[in-house]
């Protein structure tokens, strides 16, 4: 348990454990990027949409002769016209489908309801205003519970009579009967009801493509901001009929992922049409609003859930039950046999005997999602809900909230432990974690000044999160999207003069690829990573694979990479030995050469190998030295880690602000520390975004409240605390290079940490539970029907 | 939104009534109201500028005289829309008092606002619906009272 | 439709075009001018990703017209390295890891500079309001903080006594 | 998003600037920062038909002490009111404003004439010109007027200027000895439009009561308003905070919030009660000398 294992290369090779500078970042802080707007094409067009007032509505009619008469407009697209080729609805990743277009009907307020297509973006704006939708309205849908009464109207006709109402679907796991059983028998029970509220990820980069069809080679290129581009290129395919050798999906700099850059949006599918239409790239980048109100969302779980507990404070079972508000169509980015995703990671960090889980979901006026906000398959809204519990338990029973995590914890030597909902996590040291983080924020001290200040009416809380989070997918036998199995892919090829190209099938959306992927291939082939370029997200170049999202990019194209290193090593140790003229059995590997075994002045470096390979190889053997691999990994990674957050409340306003911050995360083997901290900085403060100041509320009509920057409120550098961050280390042992994955897991720890400071801080008043985001006016109303604001 | 008042309205109830029935008139208190075109006895169309300030949209409006009981009670429905925003409204007015006057005109009005102006004007439209609403029911005493 | 002809200096250099009144200052840089480093991240002048110097002062070029610049002297990111030598703060970002997905970084880097300008010395909460216009959503302002304060050092260490305010 | 086509028009003088005001009546609009006025064009809320610029009409940015008042010019930046050490030494409340309104781009190029005419009902100056009982200066081509604060801010977006007039100055009375002032703003989130604003100004009397009070109030009705009830009940009492807890009750009776995403009305009246009591708590300690 070390902050980080001591690298083993020089620093001019930087293999793992170097705080290698960024090799991306020389383009970026000159302004060079090349994100999507800045792609311009000969010939180019531009795409706007005109959009639905309405949460729920019949179209009656679209008359577009006025913006068609406009300067510079090509054509107006609707849903009557898409329809004509069966791209009126498309399908989602969740295996729902979602409109491109409305013919008839929309079913959310900024619903895409036709496009126009201008020579530019200020003439496709103005046209836009002057397409006539006229509407009906219907009844608006918000809420999921009123959506699953009976008497709702039914919101997805299209299903047919089977399914005349608005459930989606229902997915369980754990051992039902047992789990009452092992509540039945508990001392007591404690129950909780969470609401983890939709929120967006708000990547400062909004969505946007370029659709740029060839008709005379019948080629598309596709540029977009994409985490996932290889999934693109197949769903296009599937959808448009286009073989997809002739497509090519080509992804860029992207400016913020999170999540948000998984799904298909209708509008790329409407752009690739129009340059199908009209033979000319169309351009279509969508504004802030449009990226607040239409893309996909995260979040909108309704939790409830139960702690079976012994009177000394043993955890005997949890059990839960919770409502996913879906919008009109299930667009969650989850695997097939993972609707509500990995939400049964749900027993956390703790040993509980029996588990059990159920979720049910319903469609509602609102727009489709349900994918990452920073975190994978709906593990944030696992952990906010198990930590929240877990605390209340802790002050039902009379323990410190600490202590009673402490009793609870999966112990060291039970790992590899299986849960009652099937995981099998792979290492942790939660004990170890959780008490350096207290260590380092002084906890007990805390407490004592919490004490003080309690006596003289001031509000301060200390609240503790610790976490395990499930990353990597995944497992080919267990994970698919749509169908194509979560491995991920490597290419490298190792040029004669000792540099090279590794070409990944994940997709950087900041996190660093460029810099850490090259780290793994010089830790294990010895040439430096400043000679290693890494190249992402063009799908003519790049083998396939399934993008970055769920922190899967080091659990699983770092583990791709580390193996196609170690195919091109093998390689290159026949060619030592070929060289050496000796047995490759006599071959050892140390820093970046083959040597002889005991001879060690007689050696082969990579770079030696590499020019051999292509000058100088023994007959039989085919030339060059590139290699590639699609690793399929064994298991999911389980990062975790223990936050310690101090808050104080402003009595008479409700304001929380966050005095400090600690994090103490464990993500195993430490690829690039600089760029770990720096994930785990982000992931905190989108940890503290949703907890204090984001969220995405509807009124009754279904109108979206925050669909602005104005109204969605992203922490700025002033709201946000100077993170305290630390590690522990525990390998995962299945990894080849003992990794596990952070970007989300802060994400993931943040918000219960926050959230339970507030609690503690309110409660001596009573208060046991509160719903984030936890707004002034919230707390405020709290203090105030107790009697204090 | 809910907003409801009562106007007292010094004028016969017939006249009150008749005024009620005359989209010219009565969509003369209109918003902002630029034009109206009768479509029929029912139906009238009214092209208005709603605003505040030099903040405003053009919203073509679809009226629909939905219930009339002479001369106590009229239902008058309202769809309008702008580029982004939709604006549907229905205003029961119920008229009571002796037949020569003065007429006590209670009204509610039930004004859903969709779209642009709901989702990023929240925090001014509810006391703008409310100032219009009430303009709307004072031109219409103001009107009837000075004979028109 | 009506243009107006404008006339600029960007990063030294005069340039010309003619342009609807309505033409904001972000798409006569990035789609006439083709500098594209300056961002556009919210349109409502939240973000601040498309943060200029106009003038010498801050901006955000998205809530500015281009008629509004017309005559003005105007840098943007691309006008930040000087004789192949990256600007304090460019090589400070990256020596800190001031960044991640890059995109709101040359509107932060134009903001930082602005700031060191009217504060050579700052504090790191006078850094947190100086960049609060500036919306990041990679980086947890950390390590941004951390930039600013080394370019601030650096920039002090290189300038003759009480001269570093007049260098915005 | 993208703004709808209007024209565009500079004018070098003042007097150029009043005629085209007179000319266009009705269609021109004053673009002086353009920080409130572009995000509205581009959400196409508004569509003038001409903005007039007046960057460079020469004169309205200066900031001036006469022997009766304070003035500022219309086009005085949020940011060049921030750093007048003058102003602030006399009244320390308008430091507080300037340095809290936007972001640093915005106080670089909004202006205080800009944000008076403009007139957003959570906007913060107002709430100080009212308070401390300060006057507006427009000009026309017919000529030149001055109108208090009190009576000038008539609703939503709306003064008392007239479509042909500029407002060219904000004057503020010299601060009285034994007078503090100050301006506490609450928002979710720095920079945000607050939840509430409340400025505040006491001069005390001899005695240590209070001689005369000013409280100007945004965000919590259509318009920002001076709270006159709060004000003509503080008078003549001890300052203290009682006093001001009950003056803040007293102000929250004229508020008229409605509930946004700040939060529900009856949390906007309990923080106008509390910020107010708050805002006059600061004002008094520095009427006293020790804040």
């Amino acid at each position: 348990m070390t902050e980080a294992q001591a690298p083993t290369t020089t620093a001019e090779v930087a293999g793992m454990g170097h705080s290698m500078k960024r090799k991306e970042d020389p383009r970026f802080i000159r302004g060079q990027g090349e994100y999507i707007e800045d792609v311009v094409l000969p010939n180019m067009v531009w795409m706007d949409i005109v959009r639905s007032p309405y949460a729920h509505a019949t179209i009656k009619s679209i008359d577009a002769s006025e913006a068609l008469a406009m300067p510079g407009v090509l054509a107006v697209i609707t849903g009557k016209d898409l329809e004509k080729a069966g791209l009126h609805w498309m399908p989602t990743l969740a295996g729902d489908k979602q409109m491109v277009l409305p013919v008839d009907t929309v079913m959310y307020q900024a619903q895409e309801v036709a496009a126009v297509i201008a020579e530019t973006r200020y003439q496709a704006a103005d046209a836009i205003q002057a397409v006539y939708v006229d509407y009906e309205p219907l009844p608006v849908v918000v809420d999921p519970f009123k959506a699953l009464e009976p008497d709702a109207p039914v919101l997805r006709p299209d299903r047919g009579p089977e399914k005349a109402n608005n459930h989606i679907w229902h997915w369980e796991s754990g051992d039902r009967a047992a789990t009452d059983a092992a509540l039945a028998a508990s001392d007591r029970v404690v129950p909780i009801d969470v609401y983890i509220p939709r929120i967006h990820v708000a990547s400062i980069e909004t969505c946007g493509c370029v659709a740029d069809f060839d008709p005379v080679r019948g080629h598309l290129d596709f540029h977009v901001t994409s985490q996932a581009a290889h999934v693109y290129r197949t769903v296009i395919s599937l959808v448009s009929g286009i073989p997809e050798s002739s497509i090519r999906v080509k992804t860029h700099d992207i400016g913020g992922g999170f999540g948000g850059k998984v799904p298909v949006y209708p509008g790329y599918v409407i752009s690739i049409v129009a340059s199908l239409t009209l033979g000319r790239p169309v351009k279509w980048i969508e504004d802030r609003s449009e990226n607040l109100q239409a893309d996909s969302f995260a979040r909108d779980y309704h939790v409830h859930a139960e702690l079976g507990l012994q009177n000394d404070g043993t955890i005997t079972g949890l059990r839960v039950k919770t409502l996913a508000d879906h919008g009109y169509s299930d667009a969650a980015a989850d695997p097939s046999k993972f609707p509500a995703g990995l939400f049964n990671v749900i027993t956390g960090s703790y040993d509980i005997p029996q588990a059990f889980v159920e979720v049910d979901a319903a469609y509602t006026n609102k727009p489709p999602g349900g994918v990452a906000y920073r975190c994978s398959f709906r593990v944030t809204e696992a952990v906010h809900t198990i930590e929240r519990l877990v605390d209340e338990a802790a002050r039902v029973v009379g323990m410190d909230p600490a202590a009673f995590r402490m009793k609870n914890f999966i112990r060291k030597d039970q790992f590899p432990y299986h849960t009652p909902t099937g995981w099998d996590y792979d290492s942790g040291d939660y004990h170890t974690a959780l008490r350096k983080a207290l260590d380092l924020i002084g906890y007990d001290e805390l407490r004592k000044e919490q004490a003080e200040k309690r006596a003289r009416g001031e509000l301060m809380g200390i609240g503790i999160s610790s976490f395990t989070e499930i990353v990597g997918a995944g497992p080919s036998h267990t994970f698919d999207i749509i169908g194509i199995k979560m491995f991920d892919s490597a290419e490298l090829r190792v040029h004669p003069t000792g540099s090279a190209i590794l070409r990944l099938g994940v997709q950087s959306q900041g996190q660093g690829h460029e810099t850490t992927f090259a780290q793994i291939v010089a830790e294990e082939l010895g040439i430096p990573a400043s000679k290693v370029k890494v190249e992402e997200g063009d799908t003519d170049t790049a083998p396939y694979g399934l993008g970055t999202y769920a922190s899967r990019s080091t659990p699983v194209a770092g583990a791709a990479t580390a193996v196609v290193s170690r195919k091109i090593r093998e390689k290159a140790r026949h060619l030592a030995a070929h060289l050496l003229e000796c047995s490759a059995d006599d071959l050892e590997w140390t820093n970046g050469k083959w040597s002889v075994r005991g001879s060690p002045d007689r050696f082969k470096t990579i770079a030696e190998l590499a020019f051999a390979a292509y000058t100088n190889h023994p007959q039989g053997m085919e030339a060059g030295l590139e290699a590639v691999d699609y690793y399929d990994p064994p298991n999911l990674t389980f990062p975790f880690g223990s936050y310690v957050c101090v808050v104080d409340i402003d009595k008479g306003t409700g304001q929380v602000s966050v005095r400090r911050f600690v994090a103490v995360d464990d993500c195993g083997n430490i690829i690039n520390p600089m760029i770990v901290d720096g994930q785990i900085h982000g992931g905190l403060t989108m940890g503290l975004a949703p907890s204090l100041y984001e969220e995405i509320p509807y009124d009754e009509n279904g109108n979206n409240l925050a669909g602005t920057f104005m109204d969605y409120l992203l922490p700025t550098a002033l709201e946000t605390p100077a993170w305290e961050t630390a590690k522990t280390i525990t390998p995962s042992p299945h990894h080849p290079l003992g990794a596990k994955g952070v970007g989300e897991s802060a994400t993931v720890g943040a918000p219960p940490a926050i959230a339970n400071a507030v609690v503690d801080a309110l409660s001596h008043l009573g208060v046991t539970h509160m719903d984030i985001p936890l707004t002034p006016h919230k707390v405020w109303r709290v203090l105030h029907e107790k009697g204090v604001a | 939104m809910q907003f409801q008042g009562t106007v007292e309205i010094n004028a016969p109830r017939d006249r009150v009534w008749a005024f009620l029935m005359d989209p010219d008139r009565v969509g003369s208190c209109g918003p902002g109201v630029e034009s109206i075109e009768v479509v029929d006895a029912e139906h009238f169309k009214a092209r208005a500028k709603v605003g505040i300030g030099f903040i405003s949209a053009r919203f073509n409006v679809d009226m629909t005289i939905a219930e009339r009981t002479e001369p106590e009670r009229a239902v008058i429905k309202a769809h309008g829309q702008a580029p982004g925003s939709a604006v549907d409204a229905t205003a029961n007015m119920a008229l009571s008092g002796p037949g020569e006057g003065p007429t006590t005109m209670d009204w509610s009005a039930d004004v859903t606002i969709s779209g642009t102006l709901a989702s990023v004007g929240a925090r001014m439209i509810e006391g703008t619906a409310n100032k219009m609403i009430g303009q709307t029911f004072d031109c219409i005493r103001t009107k009837l009272e000075a004979g028109g | 439709m009506t243009t107006q002809h404008v006339s600029v200096t960007v990063n030294g250099a005069v340039r010309e075009a003619d342009v609807e009144p309505r033409l904001l200052l972000v798409h006569l840089l990035r789609d006439v001018f083709g500098l594209t480093g300056t961002h556009t991240g919210c349109d409502t002048s939240n973000c601040g990703a498309c943060t200029v110097h106009v003038n010498g002062e801050s901006a955000k070029s998205c809530t500015m017209l281009a008629v509004q610049a017309n005559g003005a002297s105007i840098t943007t990111i691309e006008g930040m390295e000087q004789g192949g030598k990256l600007h304090p703060l460019q090589q400070a970002f990256w020596d800190q890891h001031g960044l991640q997905c890059g995109f709101c970084t040359p509107g932060m880097i134009m903001q930082s500079a602005w700031l060191l300008g009217t504060n050579p010395d700052p504090t790191d909460h006078d850094v947190r309001e100086g960049i609060a216009g500036n919306l990041c959503r990679c980086t947890g302002y950390v390590n941004i903080v951390k930039a600013i304060q080394q370019a601030a050092a650096e920039l002090r260490a290189s300038e003759p006594e009480g001269a570093g305010a007049a260098s915005a | 998003m993208i703004p709808g086509q209007f024209e565009y028009v500079r004018p070098g003088s003042l007097d150029e600037a009043l005629r085209i005001l007179r000319d266009r009546e009705g269609e021109a609009k004053i673009l002086s920062g353009g920080y409130s006025l572009l995000p509205l064009l581009k959400l196409r809320l508004a569509q003038p038909a001409l903005l007039v610029d007046l960057q460079a009409v020469g004169g309205l940015d200066g900031i001036a002490r006469t022997d009766d008042d304070w003035r500022i010019g219309g086009r005085a930046t949020h940011r060049r009111i921030l750093e007048h050490d003058g102003l602030a030494a006399e009244w320390p409340i308008i430091r507080d404003t300037a340095g809290g309104i936007g972001d640093p781009q915005v106080r670089n190029w909004g202006t205080i004439g800009g944000s008076c005419a403009h007139a957003d009902p959570g906007s913060d100056w107002p709430a100080v010109v009212l308070a401390l009982r300060g006057s507006f200066t427009c000009r026309s081509a017919g000529g030149e007027r001055t109108l208090a604060a009190r009576g000038f801010f008539l609703d939503t977006f709306q003064t008392a200027i007239d479509a042909t007039e500029v407002l060219t100055e904000v004057r503020l009375p010299h601060a009285p000895g034994r007078t503090g002032s100050a301006y506490v703003k609450l928002e979710r989130r720095a920079g945000d439009f607050a939840t509430v604003g409340v400025a505040a100004v006491l001069t005390l009397d001899d005695s240590g009561r209070i001689a005369s009070a000013g409280i100007g109030l945004t965000a919590v009705a259509e318009t920002p308003f001076a709270a006159t009830d709060a004000e003509a009940a503080l008078v003549g009492v001890v300052a203290h905070d009682e006093a001001f807890g009950v003056a803040g009750g007293i102000a929250a009776g004229q508020a008229r919030p409605t509930s946004d995403s700040h939060g529900p009305a009856e949390y906007k009246l309990a923080m106008v009660r509390e910020i107010t009591a708050r805002a006059l708590r600061l004002a008094a300690s520095r009427a006293h000398g020790t804040a």
